[in-house]
């Protein structure tokens, strides 16, 4: 059954709280249900049922054959879910952390990516990569990279982050359904984090979504920064500034009609994102709406991102992780004249 | 922890059936594929040198971009393919052409990525070959996926992964082979040692005795075979394709051969190898071998070797016409299969593209 | 000897035109010459002399312990390069095309980049990763990618672009000469592009280059796209338009002051550079010239750059590379108002 | 492609010297070490307990951000560090905290990456002790290449190369190890088998015989050892440094232990083994062993135990008042490293951050 199909039978509006990992877990137990390609493996996936329990429970459901743990190599992992693929299977696979998909960086950007394209179309990947990313959990090194630059800049790669259990549900589930490969970005700091979830809700990739309404200014961020976000227009709403939150959701291909739309509405932007900003998405971001949306900017778009340093060791990464002072500061940096 | 270590072992020499000089030796492991097949193999070869030649000049005329010669590995080309049946799959590399072609699919089709025409010109679906490999060893990993998705969904199938001695210094080896022996699926790991990888020489890939050695490191059996004996590769593969059908997992077969030309049209291996060392295999010539056997059994008259040269022919210049034949690519192609629904940015570069293209043809400025 | 003392004391002006591969070749010969620490090694480097023939005769003349082939591993070869700056040497290691060195994505990002870093500075990692990049060249799929992004967004690398013989030699010699690890690339297109060179010219990582004045417009780019802007400039000026070329060289840490100032200058400016555009290079190019000229700007800061695509086999990559008319088009769309 | 193949595999059993009741039994191939250096190395394990236990504790009390402890598998943790000169090098795992203080880097600088104050806290260099590596298998690459430089320039040096059963799965193991066999390199590859990564038990790591059977397939000899015999691992690792040393080369040892507790306090190892698993390895303690022999052979007496125990107590101590010391990580840090010089755009970065610093303590918004 599909989610357009459930969608279309379930009564709608029948909605739980959920934390993320557990909305994550319920998107790939339905996946599994609804369609028997559906699989999964990677490392501790199985009997432990993940480090952050995102797979528990799916190995004693489904058994061995669809939830399963692999010899410890992502190239490996990746590379036979390829094979897979070609066999009419879905996988689902997981990189443990962010830093460790790395060594599979050749099979995703000289595969993953490119076999439909190489191929006519004739051989099509649809895997989902799930990454737990990012920082803000005292994790030490390699465990806190945000590495979705190096995806979303991968052309082929469908690259998604939901920011709410919600959407951690249903993006999920679509991207299991998508016909491509999809890098599917965790914010490991939002598992915990605990929401109204819908499992008949569909949601599409390649939306984004404005998180909250506004004139002055618009945020335009993705994953664990939406909160802030969230939180620093409450503060700046305080101060008689309304400030428009843009969920962007699917980093690449990205919604320029809802980003174009919101930016030439309020007339200014500041992009936000944990990553390195150099060459990065918020760098994309911010160079789109830089060309597309010029004659409406009242001034320059900022960003707030992390620092262009590897990712800080526990004991100093509050430093690092933009917050909502940080983006209160950029949004006052932006010519509001003498209001 | 279960296989008994010696039974991994490959042997000390190589498997051969069939001597230099075309004499038989019987073989209690591997029985001698019998004569019509050797015969259909031979005709092959034939065909598949026949490939090899006609490509190397199409590089010189501009019809090709580049050619990895398998020239001197046909015997492993053509036992590749015979060795499987319908619904097997290969995964082959860039010097895999002729393996390629001998699987059935068509030489224009085949020969698409090395013109430069696309990245490929087959449906992997429709003759159960994936793309030719350029990434060394990557796509080992994905005949084993495959492998595994067969037998998680009980498919009767097997699927051959090949590479060269280079590739098996690569850590997707390590990683493939793994896979495929901790999952015991139905992998037969085919290694084509022509002693170089590019101007590289073995003795830089490994220190092993030998590479079948490595199979044992994996609890799988290794098996080495004269890659230059058609009879004794046949032999060889089908023995493993036909352990790992019937549940007894995977093999890694190395097979001892020699790449007789430079490593494409755009080396220069006279700057590393000795003229007198690629001599001395001249009269190892895989067809020589096969042919002489043939002959000393009676099975290949004058009247067969003109059919199976005329049909080499025929193939060569069905190649040459494709190859010949004006194909101008549509620039639109470069947007069309990135995503199975064409995003709106690429659609835009697309048309920032048609109006460049426009105005160009129009002569506007 | 280091090219500084050889600078004083060799007679300066001595020019000799070479080819950029013969340039490199000099640079990596001359470097061997005077620092017995360097070494090269990589995949036909040795007795072959690299499938461009860069490495040609170091392995002759230098030995096999300076010059030398590995088995074919690139993992293998960052991550053993890594071991030997912990002993002492400086190795030069060469990926023989830009897609083979995937592989090592997990040694360059994890280890090569914050060793450093990962041990307050006690362990330096000098080492050079040349790779020829980019297309041009009718190379068959992997052998044509413009993978700068993935390197420039990993913070503790430093990324190189030469675009004249000149500074393939004096910024290569640079490199090797350079504390941290600096990613070489080479523009494979420019291989063969003659010019001349003086051996004695230092050049210092991280400044930028005008490579043409102007007033009207600047085109800020690297690599083989130096030379379109050139040309672009060229038929700009028969039309009347002044247009400044800007060769970045080092893309990070990059010359945030030569550019800034470059863009305040002439209030326009149209980033190009080869690679897909999307999270690129030329993104970050676009985003800072963006945020910190925004006051000084006439119009939007264009791009022209690769399409977001796997790069296109040999018969179309024509239409795939930035050109001379895309580059003229993107300056004419930069609100000249009614001159 | 010279070694005689059978000269490479290791033994059948792993070798053990002192078996778990304290009984010796000698061995023709590797000398028991004498009695004063395993008195030695029972105190190291006396320590090494002790560091694991305290360590396990100050997790609990917030003082760690996580510990892998090698509870269990200290005889392996000790035996390495003293298996090497002064002038050899170590490459440790994120695991092996114990051998890195056995080999003299204070518990305090060993400790900062998991007490979470930077990402490593001693100097490589100044102890020939690499960083503790977290990414799996990619340590044993630096290794051979440090190992690769001393022989290029002729220091008389053995690397040390340590990674756990899971980390051989690695494309990284792959080609360390054959890097290392084609260089003829002076490494030791230390494997310790603790027969679990994370939840994953050895067979879904391996199908092989032992992973010490992965040695033939580089051309190097592979060697089991008993991993909870401190005598026995000392003394196959002596060997082959000893052999490394000597221009003989590379040599895989891979020890048969077991991880006691759950991979991290982080883990819950109840989700996947059960409790008389773990239990029947209690009986098998490495600390029992070496003490049962030392005490027959009457090396050990309770005057001496308490010393060891009272000198464990104090590294202890001195660990603990070093982690409950309050340190202030400098936040400039972040930017002090990242290049040897500071670029523009880090100090633009670290002046934006300072004046946050600055506004955030002054109160001021
Ligand atoms: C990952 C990767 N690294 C490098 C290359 C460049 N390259 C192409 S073929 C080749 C040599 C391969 O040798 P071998 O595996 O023995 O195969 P052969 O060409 O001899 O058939 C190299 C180095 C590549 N294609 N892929
Ligand atoms: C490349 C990489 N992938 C995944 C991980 C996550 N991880 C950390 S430890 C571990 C298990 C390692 O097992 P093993 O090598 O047996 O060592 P042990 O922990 O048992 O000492 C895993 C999967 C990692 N650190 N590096
Ligand atoms: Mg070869
Ligand atoms: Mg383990």
């Amino acid at each position: 059954m599909t989610i357009a199909e459930l969608h279309a039978e379930a009564p709608s509006g029948t909605t739980e709280t959920l934390t993320m990992a557990a909305a994550l877990n319920r998107a790939l137990s339905d996946a599994m249900l609804a369609d028997p390609s559906v699989l999964v493996f990677g490392e501790d996936v199985g009997t432990l049922g993940g480090v952050f329990r995102v797979t528990d429970g799916l190995a004693a459901t489904f058994g061995e054959k669809r939830c399963f743990d692999t010899p410890l190599a992502e190239s490996g992992i990746i590379g036979t879910a390829v094979g897979m693929t070609m066999g009419g299977l879905r996988p689902v696979v997981e990189m443990q952390f962010d830093a460790f998909a790395y060594p599979a960086f050749e099979q995703i950007v000289s595969h993953v990516a490119k076999l439909a394209n190489r191929t006519r179309g004739a051989v099509r990947v649809p895997m989902v990569i799930r990454i737990p990313f990012g920082g803000g959990i005292g994790g030490v090194e390699h465990h806190c990279d945000s590495s979705e630059a190096y995806y979303a800049h991968t052309a082929g790669l469908t690259v998604v982050c939901p920011s709410t259990p919600q959407d951690a549900y249903s993006l999920l589930r679509a991207a299991i359904e998508h016909p491509d490969p999809v890098v599917f970005l965790e914010p490991k700091k939002l598992y915990w984090s605990a929401g109204e979830v819908d499992t008949t809700h569909v949601a599409r990739i390649g939306e984004a979504a404005i998180a909250r309404s506004g004139t002055d200014v618009t945020l335009v961020t993705y994953g664990t920064s939406v909160g802030i976000a969230l939180d620093a227009a409450e503060v700046a709403a305080s101060e008689g500034r309304s400030v428009q939150v843009l969920d962007v959701r699917t980093l690449t291909p990205c919604d320029d009609e809802t980003i174009f739309a919101a930016v030439r509405g309020t007339g200014r932007a500041v992009v936000i994102a944990e990553a390195a900003g150099f060459a990065s998405v918020a760098s994309e971001l911010a160079a789109r709406i830089g060309e597309y949306c010029f004659e409406f900017l009242a001034a320059p778009v900022r960003r707030v991102t992390g620092f262009d340093i590897p990712y800080a060791p526990p004991k100093l990464e509050r430093f690092t992780l933009p917050d909502v002072d940080r983006v209160l500061d950029a949004i006052d940096s932006l010519n509001w004249g003498d209001e | 922890m279960t296989a008994p270590a010696e039974t991994l072992l490959p042997r000390d020499e190589p498997v051969r059936l069939i001597d230099p000089s075309g004499t038989l030796r019987d073989d209690a492991e591997y029985p001698t594929p019998d004569v019509a097949d050797l015969l259909a193999a031979h005709a092959a070869l034939v065909t598949g040198r026949r490939i090899n030649e006609q490509c190397f000049a199409l590089v010189r005329q501009g019809r090709l971009a580049v050619y990895p010669s398998s020239h001197g590995q046909e015997a492993c080309q053509v036992a590749a393919a015979l060795a499987l049946a319908d619904g097997d799959w290969m995964f082959p590399t860039y010097r895999d052409s002729v393996s390629v072609i001998t699987r059935g699919v068509s030489p224009a089709e085949a020969l698409v990525l090395l013109r430069g025409d696309w990245h490929g010109g087959y449906d992997p679906h429709e003759y159960r070959v994936a793309p030719q490999a350029t990434p060394l060893a990557t796509q080992l990993l994905h005949a084993v996926g495959r492998a595994h998705a067969a037998t998680l969904q009980g498919e009767d199938m097997v699927v051959l992964a090949m590479c060269g001695d280079g590739a098996t210094s690569e850590g997707d080896f390590h990683e493939a082979l793994n896979f495929a022996a901790v999952f015991h699926l139905p992998v037969v790991f085919f290694v084509q040692n022509n002693e170089f990888a590019i101007s590289v020489p073995l003795s830089r890939q490994t220190a092993a005795p030998s590479l079948a050695h490595k199979a044992i490191g994996y609890g799988m059996p290794g098996e080495r075979v004269d890659g230059n004996d058609v009879a004794a590769v046949l032999a060889v593969l089908r023995s493993a394709v036909s352990r790992a059908r019937d549940g007894g997992g995977p093999t890694l077969v190395e097979a001892h051969t020699y790449r007789m030309l430079a490593h494409t049209n755009a080396d220069d291996d006279t700057r590393y190898r000795e003229r007198s060392e690629v001599a001395a295999w001249v009269e190892r010539d895989p067809l020589l071998r096969s042919r002489a056997y043939l002959r000393e059994v009676g099975a290949l008259d004058d009247v067969t070797e003109e059919r199976f040269t005329a049909d080499a022919e025929r193939v060569a210049a069905a190649l040459r016409d494709a190859m010949n034949a004006e194909v101008e690519p549509d620039p639109e192609d470069l947007f069309r299969f990135v995503y199975a629904e064409r995003p709106q940015h690429l659609q835009r570069q697309w048309m920032g593209l048609q109006d460049e293209i426009r105005r160009d043809t129009e002569g506007v400025e």
